[in-house]
């Protein structure tokens, strides 16, 4: 079993979200983050002074999976992540991060394990 | 410590031993009293249009538009007062409420505007009967209040149509502040039935009894904004009905982190601004009276925020800015009957004590523990009756006509006694009987699952704010929709 | 289902047809009506100040504090309004866009005044030109407004500059209730344009017709607040707009998520309170007419919301805080142009048909697919024109003068029904001109990346909130800042 | 670049400088000023009301409904922007201070409430000594302010009462704006203290000077509704405030975040609308010169928003939403001295420049790099000296009898220039004496743990919003609350 | 040493904190997140137009814990997490998961390793 | 590779950051959370009632890794995250956690592996 981490563009959740069911990944969990990356920052202003905001909303997809779904996760996730004219990615698009898992428990009925992903 | 759910039996057995003590007193006062209905004292007349009617009949009165102009603006200004309310208590109240605590405010404003239109002004206002409540067919939709008809109130004409809508607004802010006692609870159908059935059965004739020369204007009694009618009212009428419905779950040992302050204190903000029309155009014209009312008013608001947070800084060290609104608050209701009655340095030290006396009161609730969310009886039924007992004391003759404690007439202060008492006893015991009605009927409390959920969702199925993560796109319309 | 992109054409089209129609009907009324130019109606005459300032060269007319200080007090809560209406507009829109629609409303407010001073003032209340519109050089930059001049409106003497402004806030809300249909999706550079332009070729001209002594003003036809003037040409130009620049990304598939829906309901409060103003201010003085416009506004904004709520209630089981505040609004909207004519008891019944059919009206939006982001049409065109007919069906000569259609009078239903589609065809067709030319030159919507990251940050360079993880360091200046 | 904490050593130094370069110039005029002391010019007499009492004793005059009205709603108004200042400086600070922030109005208005009550009241407007100060012991704690009391203001007669809150209400203000200078970094205690101290040392002079008879209104001076007294004073005392306390941590290296640019716009919008009490409000009645008040506050605010937001698009091409708001407080605050005295084709004017002078201004300390932290100086100090100035330039005889330099009068003109340079040496050298007894006994600043966690927290105890992670259940009573 | 990740639903987290506590687990990190599982969304209104929004609220705990606590704390989650009537658990109350943990270092003093969980 | 997860006070967020650009670390990814730990929370006040508040405001990084950089990430972190009276650190100055990471993916090109990061 893997953990996988994806860091996307937030505007591309829906999509992802839509390409992952195609794969049959039906269950995530999302959250808010902000990321330092190559992708350069915003500038705001405050009555004619400019600040230089570097961290840039994304958003953090975490999603456990068995063996044998990690590749078309990743696959799922790269082709809806990608922003820009034709979908052919651009800088601040995100990465994704596969670590290990060792067991996963469900709480409502304890079942363990693969089964329970 | 109180149980979870009260008793409203036991309560109301205690409710009818003080009620017994004042019909003994008001039984020794009225005996002793002068003929007094009726007569229409300077200052005072307006309360009762009835009497001023009669008069038109004999001369064509000209409207002032001077006092027109006030009396339309102070009307507006306590409209506003809801949305202010709705903000002061949908910012305490927690993130997942925010709405539905802001819906009970709204609801009071558009659901007794029509009970008013319907029968309310009517009972109120309409033809005195036995002194106990208004009856005149005729103002039954308004029908009888003709759009160009001028009533003496305060000593100039304005139109009815002013008088019935300003005192519309009265009729609507009363139970939305009795809305802070049962927030976070109680089920919205039940809150409308509750709207009606306490409008009808205590707040008009309470309004009768003090303003529409009821049986407390007969004898005398003065209130010059709503000590009585809407302080008194609907902070006493919060305390029964908190303890019908019971605490919150998770009260007191889990704390309820208010949503935003931020917006309470903007709320504190409105209702102040908005009370200007409630005490000041209480005087019905733009007189003098009216500009002591608003003198008055200002400076009982500032000294007992003053007096809370020194109080708060004793007690905790932590000066908040929830205890500033919080005694923004009471002043305001404490000044509420006395403003247009008492000097002019009277009403700093009627904010102080107000401020003191209502944080204490706060602090007897969160040790006997029931859960008045809000704290309606502690600011506004505790705040409302000082009111009335320091507008006894205070009032002076050279402001508007009526002698207090401090100027040697003790019967007037006796008089606002009883009806400080009487207005507790009468809203305690209608609201019980209203309580009862709708507990064995629609029920009071929504489900644990929905107050778990909060009211925002569970009932309106709407988020007060987007604070979530990713908001953009997260919602899509269902195949059906 | 309309394609994502509209073709003005195709509408242009049936917007002329609709014209001819009301061109024939309105021959037909011109050719019967008696000779009622320049008569001044009781109640009715402030509407054209060049008539009263015909009296002042007579006598030495003398100020009518009262009514003054009211319409002083009128002006200032119409302006409130617009703060009012970027809480209602803002809290509606997405998070990513709460400062790019506030900016609406508040640019709508800057720009229009100064056109307003420059030369709309004198387009609308100037003196007639053939019944089409105002033309008196001399009043260029209110030059030829002396501050010390009086003119007769609703029976006083008040200051022209008070008039002045008061209109002023007129022709700024106006523009600024468009914005809900073009939000989230147009250049702020546009959007200046399109005020300046609307103002003068829509606006400026129907005011005149109705308000500054034009043909529909000497037809006869009656607008107490301006449900032709504010209410269908907003919501008309609103609709024409939306279709011009098509639906937002996304919409309909992907829902658009409120920001705040307790700042919009404060919002409504607000918008609520100003109203007061706009409704009984357009009384022009603190008369009995001034206050049965209150009264009717009061009851017409519960009504209308009480409806809305049980009309979704049952729709879909759900009374939501929106849906209060959409049917206060459309209450609100409703009673604008009745609220100085009908009786008491017509306006909480105006105000029950308001909040049906405008919630109706925004369902059949929502079936066809365009999209009028915040539903100006459906609440400020549908309401605007039902107002206008429920005018012409319910005035009484008893409030003010004119007998609508149930008082037996089926010609002033007639003329009201053709201001109303006057209006209409007016606003579709100026508004279509506008549109076109603005979309041959600057363009009207922000570009897609724009629109993806939210105006906010793309137009302003601002959030409007800082909502965001650990806030207190983001932020540093670039070295050549 | 000026050091994290300032030398007011320095900075006294260079006051002193400027101060004997007005008396010199104060010397010039009053050596040829006819004897005015006394005289009541129309439309400026309401300002001593003292003058005003003597005619009382001769006739009984008649209380004017409608200026009493009007004289109501302002005052009421004018109080409603300190919860508007609330927002506007809470939205622009950082989120963990927008309560600290907003508890600074509020204090001010408490506070300085109280103050007025003592001796405010009497110290400006009491009986003046030498032109420097009013004293009067009757109307210590207001004793001596009877109720029924009439004053001749702006023409027509209202109660004592309403003139002594409406002053009240513009006590309360100017500090409040103060605390724009010193947010994020001040303790509590010590900023009472300073209300205090401020108040009676320099804002009570002050506008004894100007408007309770004392030696600027003797020599001449005019200022509407506080060029000076309010906003000079606000701003430059600001300033030095500022100076005191030094730069906040991080500043200008790390900027600051605003924690709500929506609320910040919303509490514009709330100025705004309540300035309208503060300027018409300040013509004392509701007569023409009311009128021409409003209309030019209006302009002048639209004007100095489009300004300031054209000026910043050619500065860095981003119009933004603070812009526009921080536009519309410098055109209010530039035309507060001068509405009730220049044509109505002045107003815009005064507004443009206002809007491009105060941009500059803020780019100004932006370069020199002193933390003023919300731009009291920058807005009110600036656009106060600019509107004082354009006051003796513009003034018009036809709209309130003073004629300006266009108009021939080159000696309004330096009057006006000299109260406007008084005005700055008064307030900062008075603000000087202020902090440097705070600055040796209580302390000025927080310490730096909490001015990192923020005012909320770390004075209060309190979050302004519920923003957390999983709020419901955060929060449990310690086993001892 | 394992990094337990557990996604509950946000009314659990006083309880399942209270039982962390009872079997010795004092520190954790909580955050805010968003799932998709089984748990359907809710529906929201705006002016009659419904709105299915899937994302559901819940609470993240991410646990350092040395390998002796790992059974204890998830037994403890398990326990204290479920939810509806009798606590028996049901759909929506979430999951455990299980990953290696390497090295732990407290900042405040350099402590490395299990001591400085 | 590895996944170094730190939590750390919020107001050292900055100078964490310049300390990790020191190393040559520019990626990462920063998170709000709440913490439970050795640290005393604080106490609120509502009208007079004393609510004690635990959860602590943090913030958290992730950042993945080469391993050569594990090192040099863990001192920066330890450096610059320290607060208090010289910098010596005290209490709450949070934990930095090191995880095992198998894969990185680049989004935008698909880039795999070290190289990615
Ligand atoms: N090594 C890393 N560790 C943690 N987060 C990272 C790392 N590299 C990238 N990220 C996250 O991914 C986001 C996108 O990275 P960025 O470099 O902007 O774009 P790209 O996808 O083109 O590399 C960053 O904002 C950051 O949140
Ligand atoms: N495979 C997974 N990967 C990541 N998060 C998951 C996964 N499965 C469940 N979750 C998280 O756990 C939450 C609860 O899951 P859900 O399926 O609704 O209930 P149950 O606990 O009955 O399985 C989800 O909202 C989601 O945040
Ligand atoms: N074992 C742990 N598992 C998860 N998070 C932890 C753990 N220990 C500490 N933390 C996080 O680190 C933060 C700081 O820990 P704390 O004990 O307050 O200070 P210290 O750094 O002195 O140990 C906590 O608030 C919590 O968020």
């Amino acid at each position: 079993m893997k953990w996988i981490t994806a860091i996307i563009q937030p505007f591309r959740l829906e999509a992802v979200k839509q390409a992952l069911s195609d794969v049959e990944v039906f269950r995530l969990t999302v959250s808010d983050v902000q990321g330092y990356g190559r992708q350069k920052g915003h500038t705001e202003y405050f009555r004619g002074q400019a600040m230089q905001v570097n961290l840039i909303r994304k958003v953090r997809l975490d999603i456990a999976v068995n063996d044998n779904f990690v590749q078309p996760t990743i696959d799922a996730i790269m082709k809806a992540a990608r922003s820009g004219p034709g979908g052919k990615g651009q800088i601040g698009d995100g990465k994704i991060f596969v670590l290990p898992l060792e067991n996963v428990i469900r709480v409502s009925d304890g079942t363990q394990g693969g089964e329970a992903i | 410590m109180l149980p979870g759910r009260s008793k409203p039996i036991v309560f109301a057995d205690r409710v009818f031993c003080l009620l017994a003590a004042i019909l003994l007193l008001g039984a020794l006062l009225v005996s002793s009293a002068p003929c007094s209905a009726g007569v229409v004292k300077p200052g005072g007349a307006w309360r009762s249009p009835s009497s001023a009617t009669v008069g038109d009949a004999v001369v064509h009165p000209t409207i002032d538009t001077g006092s027109t102009a006030w009396m339309l603006v102070s009307t507006a200004l306590v409209m506003f007062m809801i949305p202010g309310l709705a903000l002061f208590y949908g910012g305490m109240v927690r993130k997942k409420n925010f709405l539905g605590t802001m819906m009970h405010s709204y609801t009071a404003l558009v659901v007794i505007c029509l009970q008013w239109f319907l029968f309310g002004y009517m009972l109120a206002f309409g033809k005195d009967q036995y002194g106990l409540i208004g009856w005149q067919p005729g103002k039954i939709l308004l029908l009888g209040v003709s759009p160009g008809h001028l009533i003496n109130v305060g000593g100039s004409y304005i139109p009815e149509t002013v008088f019935c809508v300003f005192q519309a607004m009265f009729a609507m802010i009363t139970p939305a502040v009795i809305a802070g006692s049962i927030a976070e609870r109680m089920k919205l159908r039940s809150f409308v039935l509750f709207l009606l059935l306490w409008s009808t059965l205590v707040y008009d004739p309470l309004a009768h009894f003090v303003w529409g020369g009821g049986w407390l204007h007969q004898l005398g009694a003065v209130d010059f904004a709503g000590g009585t009618v809407v302080e008194i009212a609907s902070g006493v009428s919060g305390l029964v009905m908190a303890l019908f419905l019971g605490r919150r779950l998770g009260y007191p040992n889990q704390v309820i982190q208010p949503s935003s302050l931020a917006l309470a204190l903007s709320g504190a903000g409105i209702l102040w601004f908005g009370w200007y029309g409630f005490n000041a155009g209480s005087a019905g014209a733009a007189t003098v009276v009216a500009g002591a009312a608003f003198l008055n008013t200002t400076m009982a608001a500032a000294a007992a925020a003053i007096a809370w947070n020194l109080t708060e800084w004793l007690h905790h060290r932590r000066p908040t800015t929830l205890g500033l609104a919080s005694g923004v608050v009471a002043g305001l209701v404490a000044i509420t009957p006395a403003c247009g009655y008492v000097a002019l340095w009277a009403s700093p030290l009627i904010g102080l004590l107000a401020g003191v006396i209502c944080y204490m009161a706060v602090q007897v609730k969160i040790k006997i523990g029931y859960d008045d969310s809000l704290d309606a009886f502690a600011v506004h039924g505790v705040g409302g009756f000082l009111g009335m007992l320091l507008t006894g004391l205070f009032a002076s003759a050279a402001v508007n006509g009526i002698a207090g404690l401090i100027e040697g007439d003790g019967r007037q202060f006796l008089i606002e006694s009883l009806a400080a008492l009487s207005a507790v006893a009468y809203a305690a015991i209608g609201t019980a009987l209203v309580g009862v009605i709708l507990q064995k009927t629609v029920g009071l409390r929504v489900s644990e699952v929905l107050e778990t959920e909060g009211l925002d969702m569970g009932i309106h199925g709407e988020n007060a704010w987007d604070t979530g993560a990713v908001p953009e796109l997260a919602a899509t319309i269902p195949a059906g929709g």
